[in-house]
């Protein structure tokens, strides 16, 4: 094993800032900056396409929603090594668990950006409670796996600054900040779909189920664990020097993962044909909006699984890998699809949402943001690594 | 309405473990508030004048109609409700053959059961006693889930505004109703297509209507029942699909529909502890049992290969003893031997 | 299956799907029209389970292409006259000679055609038994009116036999008496019945045949071919007589609808007047060239099916009882304002006494009584102007937004008058002026000067009663009226807007 | 309570607080039930 300084140099062996990578994400926050300033200054009118008929646009349809499902690896791996004991794959729960608060940091980003006023997004704990509401159930667990899932991964920062005693205490909670993380992802990401159950008449029957909640808590866990493989295999390469695990270990808790992921997604895709046929909508499947169904869930849920199912047996990572990036877009196409496709689909096709570039770009912006504070986290904190004085600690 | 609340059958994951069938079905009666207005909407009456939005926007002070209410080229698109117009009114049929053209009014229905208000996580709209659903502008953080929620695509929102957007909608003229007046749009429909009353009165008007004249209406209230019935009722001599009303899915309201899933999120909150515990102590149980299995294996084999070893040192003693006797043996026999020849000499 | 192929063809799966999304909103399938000209070939009940499509059979082209070659090529023509069907089908119907018939006949032909270089039609059975989805024929029955019998007549003066024949049992022969002629629909059924062939066969054989012979010989006829009778366009195109002589069968002038109820006061029935009121005796007479008594009685299950004599002559939805067509008339041009929708309601309870003005019904053998002379109609004439009668009436109890709105009263009711006057059945029912005026002032008492609206139109809406305000009142009345005759409805057409406002 | 959507209001307000309480209070009672357990 590689003894490993602590405070571990940039990776890139290159000194200074002007790296390609660093320049090209600082354009595109700056960018986003910018058209933020614009956003808040004149309005959502001046930066998105969002209507009257489409209220909810991009920043929901992908930061909130696909955004919840991608950070889903970080409940899905800390739950399984420390609830059910698959010690094997401790090395991934860190990464994991930074990708996760990343991405709900991410998700609050959106939230933050599209909401009509953003400071009042306390409003529904401390002003006035609309308990009826799925999106009431949804800030209120969001806020709350936010706070478990920053204190959960608080104890790199504190192995890193040395502070013993707080990641003692830390370090005790880890059960408890689990289950109480598996409560509330399991809670706000099947709310997410029970968002959508008011609208029976605007979403599509094929899209539109009353198993709407436990579709979209099942498709986030495989695209949790789909996620965990992706964000695998960049770290991998860019943190390549930091990793302390055998290539065999690595890709044997990979190949863990693609046997979770097909066994998910083939679960996924039993509900969501059962789905159709509790609601006898055979017949749909013959309309164009039909083809458009069977390109999600053969493209994007049947074709994964199978090739999942392939690189399990046969021990390919590639294929693994493949598969996992196509669960990644599957998902995304998925909560797309709810959003604003499949949404408001019997209205006339010329009112139309086509997200606007300013907010594909501040989208952009976000995952930037989000990329640039993992690489800064990881090269800074035992993330890749487990910390010498606290090797073996829970 | 009879409200049952929609069996859900097993929501989270988790929530399958704990086998909740229906949650709790609650069979309950709401009438809803005795008394409250509504609006009646005759569509065989009105004739397209458009005084209705003139008078809207005058008594809340909107911006004046774009198209003058004379120009008939409005009616070539079919518009819908937006934050400066809180309603149109569109040409749903245009009959050639001297028929008179079929126009219907849009604006919100202040719904019996507001799915508006059900999905609000702020709680900013408000079911009045008096029946409009108020919306409190001094609440609402700007979510747009109601503008996503509306089944009649009523509901808009400033999206203009940077500082202060709000959602806007017909209020059915609150104040006017506040003081005994009727709502402008009522006041101003020079036709009655729009009648202001009590909403029992107004159904027992409509049903009465369609006695009178068979021919002219189809047998149907929209809205005595929709998604659990709506303060503004509309009457019609087309079908209601040609008036984009779909005649609605259920008349389930949509409250209920749409907290149908939550139910099960105390149940989760309040079983996975429990369940989870259960499952971090039987894995532990299940590391322990193969932590103590294997130290087994290991003691088992540590005692096998101590075995083993006292045999051969065993076996090595004895041979180090017959070779130390045989020695000794030798060793005597020699020396007698030596002894003999020492006699001899 | 290697996995190689489950991959394949799962890709393959995807690309097609992907290739309908642009089929995103599937569009309504528009209903086939089925052109006039073009016949289903009919296939009896008796020749079994038909084993292909039915065949739509263009008759119009065939006409058309064969026109030199003449209707002979498939019909039988001979001194009976001509026969409707295929030559070689008729009477057949065992299948395998009903379809060689046909295969012989339509096959045969194309077939040598092709070989001749004429333009052909399709030989394969494919090509014939073609399954169409269900379409809608644009075939339009002819109706003989009293025109076009007129013109008939005129052509054929006093030889109603060349088309009204009655079927002598005795003899078993077609022979003519005078005074029975009836519509063919009254013998001939849709289905032919062992003495009367179907009214298609039947109507076909007479119009048919009679225009061929006489196209034939250049004489100016009717027309022969399909579209000639069943397309609207033709049909409106026929040429209508502007004055129709009366037809003369020997009925009555007048008549008394007795019923069958004593005590019930009889109708004098003006015959001739409601001949020139209606296309065709039909109108009436829809069955059997009989009075209405004869089907329709009191007790159910009579000949007239489950109408009464009662309904027979009062039955508001039907355009064969009085009231209904008298409904009907009362809906049409100038009295549409107030009679298209039913706020003023025809054959209501006090217009009985118009018809049931005769004596009373007496049943038993009673001396016939005798006819009398119709009354003559009471309209009295319409007063000049006076404050009773304004000839203008400004309405400006409402007026903010728009001026006050000046109703020309007098103008509105002199047109009204004159189209009560020019209608019989209107000066009839009318009777006295105050029926008109209770088209707008109703609900107020008949005679004296009526009330303005104001006096039971409040200023809002009371919903108890569903009673409008003034301001609906007025439109309600006023617009609708104007709708319902094709007037103008705008704002302005009424009452001019006040400067300042939009 | 006239209408439905008063009525969730209500119990789900309610629901929410009972829950959380009810979650709360579940880590004393684990401790009291494992106490002997861990030798305390």
């Amino acid at each position: 094993m590689t003894d490993v300084t602590l405070d571990a140099g940039p990776s890139t062996g290159k000194t200074g800032w002007l790296t390609p990578f660093n320049l090209i994400s600082g354009v595109i926050l700056i960018g986003g900056a910018a058209i933020l300033g614009v956003r808040f200054t004149h309005g959502l009118a001046a930066t998105t396409n969002l209507s009257n008929t489409y209220p909810w646009g991009l920043w929901i349809g992908f930061d909130v929603m696909s955004g919840v499902a991608l950070a889903a690896g970080g409940f899905v791996t800390s739950s399984a090594v420390y609830l059910f004991g698959m010690k094997e794959y401790k090395p991934i729960v860190r990464p994991a668990l930074l990708t996760g608060f990343l991405g709900y940091f991410l998700v609050v980003l959106g939230l933050l950006a599209d909401l009509g006023r953003p400071w009042r997004l306390p409003y529904p704990f401390i002003r006035s409670a609309g308990p009826t509401s799925p999106l009431f159930e949804v800030a209120l667990c969001v806020a709350l796996y936010l706070t478990v899932l920053f204190i959960e991964s608080t104890p790199p920062v504190f192995e890193w600054l040395g502070l013993k005693w707080w990641r003692r205490l830390v370090g005790s909670m880890t059960i408890a900040l689990t289950i109480l993380g598996l409560i509330l992802s399991t809670m706000h990401q099947s709310t997410l779909g029970a968002m959508f159950m008011v609208a029976p008449t605007r979403l599509h029957p094929l899209w539109y189920t009353s198993h709407i909640p436990v579709h979209f808590f099942v498709s986030a866990v495989a695209a949790g664990l789909a996620m965990v493989i992706v964000e695998g295999m960049i770290s991998h390469r860019a943190f390549h020097h930091q990793v302390e695990i055998s290539r065999e270990r690595f890709e044997a808790i990979n190949f863990g993962l693609a046997k979770a992921a097909a066994v998910t997604l083939a679960m996924y895709l039993a509900i969501k044909t059962v789905g159709i046929a509790l609601e006898d909508e055979w017949h749909l499947l013959a309309t164009g909006w039909g083809a458009w169904f069977l390109v999600e869930m053969v493209g994007f849920v049947l074709l994964p699984c199978l090739l999942f199912t392939v690189a399990y047996r046969e021990r390919r990572l590639v294929l693994a890998r493949v598969a996992a990036v196509i669960t990644v877009i599957g998902i995304m196409l998925n909560r797309f699809n709810v959003s604003f496709i499949a949404y408001n689909w019997n209205r006339p096709t010329n009112e139309i949402y086509v997200p606007s570039w300013m907010e594909i770009w501040v989208t952009v912006a976000f995952i930037t943001f989000a990329v640039v504070a993992f690489k800064w986290i990881a090269n800074h904190m035992p993330i890749m690594y487990e910390h010498p004085d606290w090797k073996g600690v829970h | 309405m009879t409200v049952t609340r929609r069996g859900f059958i097993g929501g989270a994951v988790g929530a399958a473990i704990t086998a909740s069938t229906a949650d709790a079905g609650t069979v309950k009666e709401f009438e809803g508030y005795p008394g409250r207005y509504g609006l009646l909407h005759d569509t065989t009456l009105c004739v397209g004048c458009r005084s209705c939005e003139v008078a809207c926007k005058q008594v809340n002070g909107l911006p004046p109609v774009e198209q003058p209410i004379d120009d008939p080229s409005v009616f070539d698109t079919v518009r819908r409700t937006t934050e400066t117009s809180l309603t149109v009114v569109n040409r749903y049929v245009d009959h050639e053959d001297g028929e008179p053209d079929v126009y219907r009014k849009l604006q919100c229905m202040h719904c019996n059961e507001p799915c508006c208000a059900t999905v609000c996580p702020c709680h900013a709209f408000e079911k009045t006693p008096e029946g409009p659903v108020l919306y409190h502008p001094e609440l609402c953080m700007g979510c747009r889930y109601c503008v996503m929620a509306c089944p009649y695509y009523a509901l808009a929102y400033e999206y203009e505004d940077p500082l202060t957007p709000k959602v806007m909608r017909c209020t059915m003229c609150y104040d006017r109703i506040k003081e005994g007046l009727h709502p402008g749009c009522a006041d101003a429909c020079p036709m009655g297509a729009i009648t202001f009353g009590e909403r029992d009165e107004l159904i027992r008007i409509a049903h009465e209507r369609i006695r009178k004249h068979p021919d002219r209406y189809i047998d149907h209230i929209f809205g005595e029942h929709e998604f659990g019935g709506t303060s503004w009722m509309v009457l019609a001599g087309t079908p209601f699909k040609d008036l984009d009303l779909d005649e609605g899915i259920t008349t389930e309201p949509l409250p209920a529909i749409a907290t149908s899933y939550l139910g099960v999120v105390p149940l989760v909150i309040t079983l996975y502890p429990g369940l989870l515990l259960g499952m971090y102590a039987f894995s532990k149980r299940h590391e322990a049992v193969a932590r103590s299995e294997r130290e087994e294996a290991v003691a088992a084999a540590v005692a096998a290969t101590e075995e083993d070893a006292q045999a051969k040192l065993a076996a090595a003693a004895e041979r180090a003893k017959k070779d130390k006797e045989r020695a000794v043996d030798a060793a005597v026999k020699k020396a007698l031997a030596e002894a003999q020849e020492g006699g001899d000499s | 299956m290697s996995h190689r192929t489950v991959l394949n063809s799962l890709l393959g799966l995807l690309v097609i799907a992907a290739s309908a999304v642009p089929a995103i909103a599937s569009r309504p399938v528009p209903v086939r029209l089925v052109d006039p000209a073009v016949v289903e070939i009919d296939w009896p009940a008796a020749a079994g389970e038909p084993q292909r499509p039915v065949v739509e059979f263009n008759h119009g082209l065939h006409a058309e292409t064969l026109k030199n070659d003449g209707c002979a090529t498939c019909h039988r023509i001979d001194d009976d006259g001509f026969h409707p069907s295929f030559k070689a089908a008729a009477g057949i119907d065992r299948r395998e000679p009903l379809m060689d018939a046909y295969h012989d006949g339509c096959t045969s032909c194309h077939l040598r055609r092709a070989g001749e270089g004429l333009k052909s039609g399709p030989v394969t059975c494919g090509e014939c038994h073609v399954k169409h989805d269900p379409g809608v024929s644009l075939r339009v029955a002819p109706v003989v009116d009293l025109s076009l019998h007129a013109r008939h007549v005129k052509a054929f003066p006093d030889d109603c036999g060349r088309c009204h024949h009655v079927l002598d049992k005795a003899t078993d022969t077609l022979v003519y008496r005078k005074n029975t002629e009836e519509a063919c629909r009254g013998c001939h059924k849709a289905v032919a019945v062992e003495d009367s062939p179907s009214l298609r066969d039947a109507v076909h054989r007479e119009c048919v045949g009679c225009h061929l012979e006489r196209a034939e010989r250049a004489e100016d006829t009717g027309p022969f071919r399909c579209v000639g009778c069943h397309d609207e366009a033709e049909l409106a195109a026929v040429k209508r007589l502007d004055e129709i002589p009366r037809l003369d069968r020997g009925q009555s002038d007048r008549a008394w609808v007795k019923g069958l109820v004593a005590g019930v006061s009889m109708v004098p029935f003006d015959h001739k007047l409601h001949e020139g009121a209606s296309s065709t005796c039909s109108s009436c007479h829809h069955d059997r060239m009989r009075s209405c008594a004869d089907c329709h009685t009191l007790q159910p299950g009579s000949d007239g099916g489950d109408v009464n004599l009662q309904q027979a002559h009062h039955e508001h939805g039907s355009m064969l009882s009085c009231v209904g067509c008298h409904q009907v008339a009362a809906g049409r041009d100038d009295c549409a304002g107030c009679h298209r929708d039913t706020t003023v309601a025809v054959g209501g309870v006090d217009s009985c006494a118009v018809c049931h003005r005769g004596p009373k019904r007496q049943l038993g053998d009673v001396p016939p009584v005798p006819e009398e002379e119709p009354a003559p109609v009471a309209l009295d004439e319409l007063p000049a102007a006076s404050d009773d009668l304004p000839e203008e009436v400004t309405i400006d109890l409402l007026s903010d937004t728009y001026e006050a709105s000046k109703m020309p009263h007098m103008k509105i009711i002199r047109r009204l008058d004159g189209g009560i006057r020019n209608s019989v059945l209107a000066s009839r029912f009318h009777g006295s002026l105050d029926a008109m005026c209770s088209g707008c002032h109703h609900h107020s008492p008949v005679g004296q000067r009526p009330s303005g609206c104001v006096s039971c139109h409040g200023n809002d809406n009371a919903p108890t009663d569903d009673r409008p305000s003034l301001k609906v009142a007025y439109h309600r009345q006023c617009v609708a009226c104007h709708q319902r005759l094709g007037l103008k409805t705008g704002c302005t057409d009424c009452h001019p807007a006040k400067e300042g406002t939009s | 309570m006239h209408t439905l959507f008063d009525f969730l209001t209500h119990t789900k307000g309610i629901g929410y607080v009972v829950a959380g309480l009810l979650l709360v209070s579940y880590i004393p009672f684990w401790r009291f039930l494992t106490e002997r357990e861990r030798g305390k």
